[in-house]
């Protein structure tokens, strides 16, 4: 066994000189996503150390041990990204993007490289291949298109997914997404927006005086009520940014007379973990749950968000539970339900200008929420028109995979990110296009502004507040309860 | 690279060459493989897995014994791995029996079918009984890994001892049953080793060196895995079981000298020579390392002593199983690929032993990888910077390649000859090796002609006079390229060929005159053009562009020409005879290593050689 | 010649056909072997084996995504395939070579089929080499054997077709069947070390993707251990 | 009845009818010559084969059914057995291929088939068929010089006697296989020593199965005695722990 460090002379051999980047360049466009201060001694090696730390426990291994030998290096995926529609350069080809880890995996944890290392004592993994995949695995919005269409099923998402963990474990991640999980666990806070409770209890105090003088009926966000049916958890971000759709949630939920609450020790449903560490998504997944069993809720409810709701849908059975974990759901399969089963009515004709709908990767491109929130649109909405290609094949935003956070790459995100997205919009010419989203609003309102599209980006829930009809039967369930 | 790995993978390799022999005497047949015939039935799987794989099993009963029933507790710690020794020695003997049966599908056949004169019979059911018991008795070792089966393991636990006690008897039995098995052969077993105390010696041997092979094993295991021996409870175990080899020795040498044949051991012959070898291997030079206090604790004489007593007790099972029996036919030396079967489960064998150290608790503590552990770094090899995983990641894939590898290296060194005897479609006519002779078998049945060609080609200067040439530039194709038959005829004009432009490239119109239909009876023939390929006065007929048949080739072409060289030369006047040809005498192409000449029995006498050599001492 | 022709048809077949299978099979079992590792590991073992089955059978079968996606390049590609797996397995001589190995055959290709299927092969062949130096993205892609393999694979189709159809004479004949035995058997050798080996691991990509993604549980713990990590901020 | 064959070496001329009719009524292969042949001219496809010696002597050799067989003494499963009709048979459906017959056979009669995956033993069997419906073996019929005739064994026995009694310049003064182990169903007269039939062993009358009769039975008592043993010893052994306990209990 190995315990001391490789040796000077062994490492001058092995690993290229290293140079210190404060920041790693999208040369490309222009564009920088700002990193934290790190070490940069030794990056190679903490590199594979880390690596291998991951293969050892994690279960990537076997998946890398088949891709490799898959890659045949056809491009179909080239056609599928449209990260390289908007380039052209081939480096934004999924497949290149995959083959920079995994020539970093043949050669230093296969027999073929074990046997190319002894023979010839190439190929070894270098600072410039760090560097490149640093610049690459930022480029991809983890929208996993290519993996949908790829011939021999290589799952790039996965391989990218990976690409970034290991890279944030020798401290190469964007600074926005660390400085945000970092308050989210260890701050005083504990949400990735940094917002102190009160203020959030404020906000909340606000909105339902707001709603109050707008139906005219009693709506409440209930606070830490333990036993619940739903502890309903939305991207923190919408308490801040998209009030609306918190209120549109809130009208849902008083229509149909749900028992839910939102937790007060931990109320954020961001999991930025998924975008670059799986170190961090399984602690933010573990406070996640252990808020739900704090207050012994059934059911953990996402709001509109589209990767808050993959992480926990997902990774909640993982970490804490298995099959016996408590159940994630999104707040639109919710809604659904109700309209289905008769308890949520909606006013048919609220929405008379054309509509459209984008599909957030994360929660439609393995078809889980895909019908649901077209069933709702349809039942309140006149004039609803498609993007193509939509559902499963959706096109992304331009902001997945953590992009949208990094605010210094924005141009990158509007130009290049979005330009795929901006000119589907463009073509349905659509007065509001619908994105139950947290991320994908943020990156399609500042694609809207910065590509000069006459569009309003709005939340699902923000259109059906205004079309929820309260029975009289909930109101006056709700006096009583009130009264009592 | 460490010593583990090492071992491992020339185990794996070893293992892989024998399975393709393995699998290939499955397919095809023991002839395939092995060299063992109707006069020696038995070969080096009996006399080298079988007879001494279970008596250096015999550890277990032994151990059990002093262990269990004399209650020797200072040994209590090799309990374990003396019955895992002997469970895998039963587990070898047991696969290399199921490889040398004809019928290993019906090895269950004893248990229905009762013949209780018969040793064999006995030692079967024994070897099953024990099999069983020595199965209970370690089973509790593994299942101490699980959680499952809690009740079972108990159970086997506490009533071990009645296990230990039906083992001994049992192992009592089979172990002298197997000599009893050579009781039957008096007269073709050697004297120096046939005797009717048999039974009696190999149950004295097995006792006296299962438990030296213990030490073996143990001395073995802790040179792989660098872990300390306690020397001194090894030395001690040398001391019991050195009591247990004189009384084999002095009953062995008594026996022979009260038969008389005390001076068969000096008389020079080569039997006696291995005689002395095998005594003083496995009697004299483990008496005198571990019956001498001063040497006994050393490591290096333990090694010595154990393992030429181990290598004396093999040679003994050997020559009585075989080496020492006469023969009356052909002689048997194994082939490398019996020798590789009789090697590669051994090798299995010990790989099920190393993976039971290794993964089960067998002696006081677990074998443990330092490397497996969670905690671990990742080791990556030094000078390549490859981490292929843990260590049992990176030996399930390093061990695979080397057992796919060293199999299909299996494969191919057994020679085409033994794997395809059966099926093969024997060309017609085969080049003599090394020689002027082709040999013409045109049924292709082995018995044919053997055509003296470079004879024929100096007697007839033209190759034309025989070969047909039909294709263009053919000028050495023999008869059976195109008579594949003997009694069918054959295509002889071949048109593609003649209009390919790669071919002979002729125009249509060369053959077909350019206002007639384009048809075969309307074409020219082929002796228009082909002018100078036909011999002058020779006459050959082609009836529809078909060539005459072999059978017809050969008889009207050769027997014309013989019966008028018959007729020129006087002296050979039966030139012409159909014998000429067609002797009973053949020379064997097909088979390895068959120098003498044989006749066909169905048509011939056997003609048995004389000045047999006789066996001595009678 | 004849010599050497022997023991390339004779050991050297065995040799390298065994290690073609054998490797093959490796190959499938460590693949089969890992995912079911990584199932027992994950954390969460809810797997829809239907979904997966049906993905895999939708996604083995590219009719649509064949005139969706660079047409040129899937129909040369699925037609070089067609002729790779049909010529080898049912041309009329090698079901012959068969028959005499192992002792049955089955049904051959009617030779004027297998003369067609191994042009297709070749033009197949040909066309990816040349579409894969044409196109710059490709180009940029490609590594050596990305060419090399194509190449490699149409010498048997080409030798074969020059013995059965083009052989002037005896020596071109016995030279061109001794280099398409001796490259059928190096690519046989090469199959279970390259990306060749997805010819029988490919159906199982879908099921591996899915695997891939449930995660073992509590991994933090441990590389944070592994890797000097404890206690250190985020 | 005992069947036996006599087989009076003086008459055969070598005509190997016999070994064609064998073949033929057995439904026997074609045999081509092997390594793994002896070179009796035995092998798994010809149970019975002409030996040819100098001077115009010619040997049918074949299975000698001997009395009291020693592959049937030895077989495992029973595969092998001596009927009342004489003949020494064989049964596939039990044999399971351990070969121990061949090692045991005082004549090296039993053969092979080394070239086949499932490997059956290959013996004469008399033609016990024909025997059963009261016909004579084939190789008897074929017989076109009466050298080899079929009968009660006791009235060939007498029939050879009286051969040798008439002719004592021509023939041995000795019937072969009348007595050697324990004495054979096939007998010969002959004017030449015959004893190479049964090389490397030199004919004594006992049977061979007797020589492992002591040591079979003495396994009951061997087994019980095993067992007594040990449990006295073990009983011994635990009384002195016992005892040492007690003693070192009274220390304290």
């Amino acid at each position: 066994m190995r315990t001391e460090a490789i040796t000077p002379e062994e490492h001058g051999r092995a690993f290229a000189p290293t140079k210190k980047p404060e920041v790693i360049e999208q040369q490309k466009l222009d564009v920088r996503y700002h990193v934290e201060d790190f070490n940069v001694a030794d990056r190679p090696k903490r590199f594979l150390e880390a690596f291998a730390a991951i293969l050892k426990h994690s279960n990537y291994r076997f998946a890398l041990e088949h891709f490799i030998r898959m890659t045949t290096k056809c491009a179909k995926c080239a056609v599928e990204c449209p990260i390289y529609q908007a380039t052209n350069d081939p480096h934004d080809i999924p497949c290149h993007r995959s083959e920079l880890l995994l020539s970093v995996y043949r050669r230093h944890f296969t027999l073929a490289g074990s046997l190319k290392g002894k023979l010839f004592g190439t190929g070894h993994l270098t600072d410039d291949m760090i560097e490149e995949m640093a610049d690459s695995f930022w480029n991809c919005t983890a929208c996993r298109r290519c993996t949908n269409e790829c011939p021999v099923g290589i799952d790039h998402a996965l391989i990218t997914h990976l690409g970034r963990y290991i890279l944030s474990e020798i401290g190469i991640a964007p600074r926005a997404l660390v400085v945000s999980v970092r308050e989210q666990l260890e701050g005083a806070t504990g949400n990735t927006s940094a917002i102190p409770l009160p203020a959030l209890l404020d906000t909340l105090e606000f909105l339902e005086e707001d709603m109050k003088e707008e139906k005219g009926i009693d709506i409440k966000f209930p606070l830490d009520v333990e036993g619940c049916d739903y502890l309903f958890i939305p991207a923190v971000s919408d308490f801040l940014m998209e009030a609306e759709t918190l209120m549109g949630v809130a009208a849902v939920m008083k229509a149909t007379g749900a028992s839910w609450t939102i937790g007060t020790q931990y109320f954020d449903g961001i999991n930025y973990g998924l975008f670059y560490s799986d170190r961090m998504l399984e602690r933010i997944i573990r406070k996640l749950v252990s808020e739900a069993e704090r207050l012994k809720a059934k059911n953990i409810l996402i709001g509109e968000c589209g990767h808050a709701s993959r992480s926990a849908k997902y990774f909640v059975p993982t970490h804490c539970g298995g099959k016996d974990a408590i159940p994630v759901i999104n707040i639109m399969e919710y809604t659904r339900d109700m309209l289905r089963n008769g308890k949520l009515k909606l006013n048919p004709n609220t929405i008379t200008e054309t509509v459209t709908y984008h599909d957030p990767c994360n929660i439609a491109r393995q078809g889980w929420v895909v019908d649901q929130p077209r069933e709702i649109i349809r039942a309140f909405c006149t004039n609803f028109v498609e993007m193509t290609p939509n559902r499963e094949n959706n096109i992304c935003c331009g902001g997945g995979g953590g992009t949208v956070s990094i605010d210094e790459i924005r141009p990158y995100r509007t130009s290049v990110g979005g330009k795929a997205k901006a000119d589907q919009i463009r073509a349905t010419g659509a007065k509001y296009v619908i994105a139950p989203c947290a991320n994908c609003k943020k990156q399609i309102r500042e694609l809207l502004e910065d590509q000069k599209i006459d569009c309003e980006l709005i939340g699902l829930h923000d259109l059906i507040y205004n079309a929820v009809i309260f029975d009289e039967s909930t109101k006056s369930i709700d006096t009583k309860s009130q009264k009592g | 690279m460490d010593r583990a790995r090492v071992f491992k993978s020339i185990l794996w390799t070893i293992s892989g060459l024998g399975a393709a022999a393995l699998a290939t005497r499955f397919l095809i047949g023991l002839g395939s493989i092995a060299n063992m015939n109707d006069a020696v039935p038995w070969g080096i799987w009996k006399g080298f897995n079988i007879f001494p794989g279970i008596a250096l099993a015999g550890g277990g009963f032994v151990m059990t014994a002093i262990i269990y029933i004399m209650g020797r507790e200072e040994y209590h710690k090799y309990a374990k791995v003396s019955v895992l020794l002997a469970f895998l020695g039963y587990i070898t003997a047991a696969t290399a029996l199921v490889t040398e049966l004809g019928l290993p599908w019906f090895v269950w056949h004893p248990i229905i079918y009762w013949q209780h004169h018969s040793p064999l019979f006995e030692v079967s059911w024994c070897v099953m009984l024990y099999l069983t018991v020595l199965f209970l008795e370690f089973v509790p070792v593994p299942l101490e890994e699980t959680s499952r089966f809690t009740k079972v393991r108990k159970f086997l636990t506490k009533y071990k001892i009645v296990l230990v006690f039906l083992g001994i008897m049992i192992s009592t039995l089979h172990q002298s049953s197997l000599g009893s098995m050579w009781l039957i052969t008096p007269e073709k077993l050697h004297p120096l080793w046939y005797t009717q105390l048999l039974p009696i010696l190999f149950l004295l041997s097995a006792i006296a060196i299962g438990p030296i092979m213990l030490i073996l094993a143990i001395l073995v295991i802790s040179r792989i895995y660098r872990r300390k021996t306690d020397n001194q409870t090894l030395a001690r175990l040398g001391v019991l079981s050195s009591f247990m080899v004189l009384t084999y020795g002095l009953v062995r040498l008594i026996d022979i000298g009260a038969n008389g044949k005390f001076a068969m051991i000096f008389d020079g012959s080569w039997q006696s020579a291995i005689f002395i070898v095998e005594m003083s291997l496995m009697v004299i030079i483990p008496l005198i390392l571990m019956g001498i206090r001063k040497l006994r604790n050393s490591s290096s004489s333990l090694w010595v002593a154990s393992l030429s007593a181990v290598i004396g007790l093999g040679l003994d099972r050997a020559n009585i199983a075989g080496v020492m029996l006469s023969v009356d036919g052909p002689r048997y030396t194994p082939t490398i690929f019996e020798v590789l079967v009789s090697l590669s489960i051994i090798s299995a064998a010990i790989l099920v032993f190393l993976f039971c150290i290794e993964r089960f608790k067998i002696w006081d503590s677990k074998w443990e990888d330092p490397r497996e552990d969670k905690k671990s770094r990742p080791d990556f090899d030094r000078s390549s910077e490859v981490w292929l995983g843990t260590p049992r990641l990176a030996g399930r894939t390093v061990y695979t390649l080397i057992f796919v590898i060293s199999l299909a290296v299996g494969f191919a060194i057994i020679p085409g000859k033994r794997i395809y005897s059966g099926g093969i479609q024997k060309v017609a006519s085969q080049k003599s090796l090394g020689g002027d002779t082709l040999f013409i078998d045109g049924n292709r049945d082995n018995y044919g002609v053997n055509f003296d060609h470079k004879a024929h080609v100096i007697r007839d200067s033209s190759c034309v006079l025989c070969h047909h040439m039909n294709q263009p530039n053919d000028k050495q194709s023999g008869c059976y390229t195109c008579h594949l038959d003997m009694y069918q005829r054959t295509d002889a004009f071949k048109h593609d060929w003649h209009a390919n432009p790669t071919g002979a490239n002729i125009s249509c119109t060369e053959c077909h005159a350019v206002d007639q239909e384009r048809l075969a009876s309307t074409a020219k023939a082929c002796d228009q053009c082909h002018k100078d390929l036909i011999p002058p006065g020779a006459t050959i007929t082609v009836d529809k562009y078909m060539a005459p048949s072999y059978t017809d080739a050969m008889h009207f072409l050769c027997v014309d020409c013989h019966k008028q060289k018959a007729v020129e030369l006087a002296d050979k006047s039966n030139l012409a005879l159909c014998a000429t040809c067609h002797t009973s005498e053949h020379t064997d192409h097909f088979v390895d290593g068959v120098t003498d000449k044989y006749k066909h029995p169905y048509f011939n006498h056997v003609v048995l050689p004389e000045n047999r050599p006789t066996v001595e001492g009678h | 010649m004849q010599g050497l022709l022997d023991f390339s048809a004779g050991p050297l077949f065995r040799l390298t056909f065994f290690i073609m299978v054998l490797g093959l099979a490796r190959i499938l079992i460590l693949d089969i072997w890992g995912a079911v590792d990584a199932y027992r590991k994950a954390g969460d073992k809810t797997i829809d084996w239907g979904t997966a089955t049906r993905k895999t059978i939708k996604w083995l079968i590219p009719i649509k995504s064949v005139f969706t996606h660079k047409p040129f390049y899937s129909i040369f590609s699925i037609s070089f395939h067609v002729g790779l797996i049909l010529v080898p397995i049912f041309l009329l001589a090698h079901v012959r070579l068969w028959e005499t190995a192992i002792g049955f055959g089955w049904l051959s290709l009617p030779k004027t089929w297998a003369d067609i299927l191994t042009l297709v092969a070749i033009i197949a062949g040909a066309g990816i080499i040349i579409g894969r130096i044409a196109s710059s993205n490709l180009r940029f892609l490609s590594r050596k054997q990305d060419y090399l393999w194509p190449l490699l694979l149409i010498i048997p189709f080409v030798t074969g077709y020059i013995c059965s159809n083009m052989a002037v004479s005896p020596a071109t004949y016995q030279l061109s069947k001794l280099i398409h035995i001796l490259s059928g058997e190096l690519i046989f050798v090469l199959i279970p070390f390259t990306k060749i080996t997805h010819c029988v691991i490919m159906p199982l990509s879908q099921f591996i993707m899915m695997i891939a993604w449930k995660f073992p549980a509590h991994v933090d713990d441990d590389i944070c251990t592994t890797l000097n990590k404890k206690g250190e901020p985020v | 009845m005992k069947a036996a064959i006599l087989t009076d070496i003086t008459k055969c001329i070598g005509c190997l009818e016999c070994v064609a009719a064998c073949k033929e009524k057995n439904n026997l292969e074609r045999d081509f010559p092997r390594s793994w042949h002896k070179n009796d001219g035995l092998s798994a496809h010809n149970w019975t084969s002409i030996i040819e010696k100098p001077e115009q002597h010619y040997i049918r050799k074949q299975c000698r059914h001997c009395i009291d067989a020693a592959c049937v003494s030895v077989c495992p499963v029973a595969a092998l057995q001596k009927t009342e009709e004489g003949p020494v048979i064989y049964d596939p459906d039990k044999c399971m291929g351990c070969r121990y017959c061949m090692v045991a056979c005082p004549y090296g009669i039993p053969r092979y088939d080394w070239d086949k995956p499932a490997a059956y033993v290959q013996k004469c069997d008399m033609c016990i068929d024909l025997i059963r419906q009261g016909k004579q073996p084939a190789c008897i019929e074929a017989c076109p010089t009466n050298a080899t005739i079929f009968g009660d064994r006791d009235q060939l026995l007498a029939e050879a006697h009286m051969r040798i009694d008439n002719e004592p310049d021509k023939y041995i003064n000795k019937v072969y296989g009348e007595f050697e182990v324990g004495g054979t169903s096939v007998l010969y007269v002959s004017d030449i020593d015959l004893e190479f039939l049964s090389y490397p062993l030199k004919p004594g009358v006992t049977p061979l199965p007797d020589t492992t009769k002591t040591a079979m039975k003495a396994v009951p008592p061997v087994f019980v005695g095993m067992g007594a043993l040990m449990g006295g010893i073990y009983w011994i052994c635990k009384r002195r722990e016992k005892l040492q306990g007690e003693k070192e209990g009274d220390k304290e």
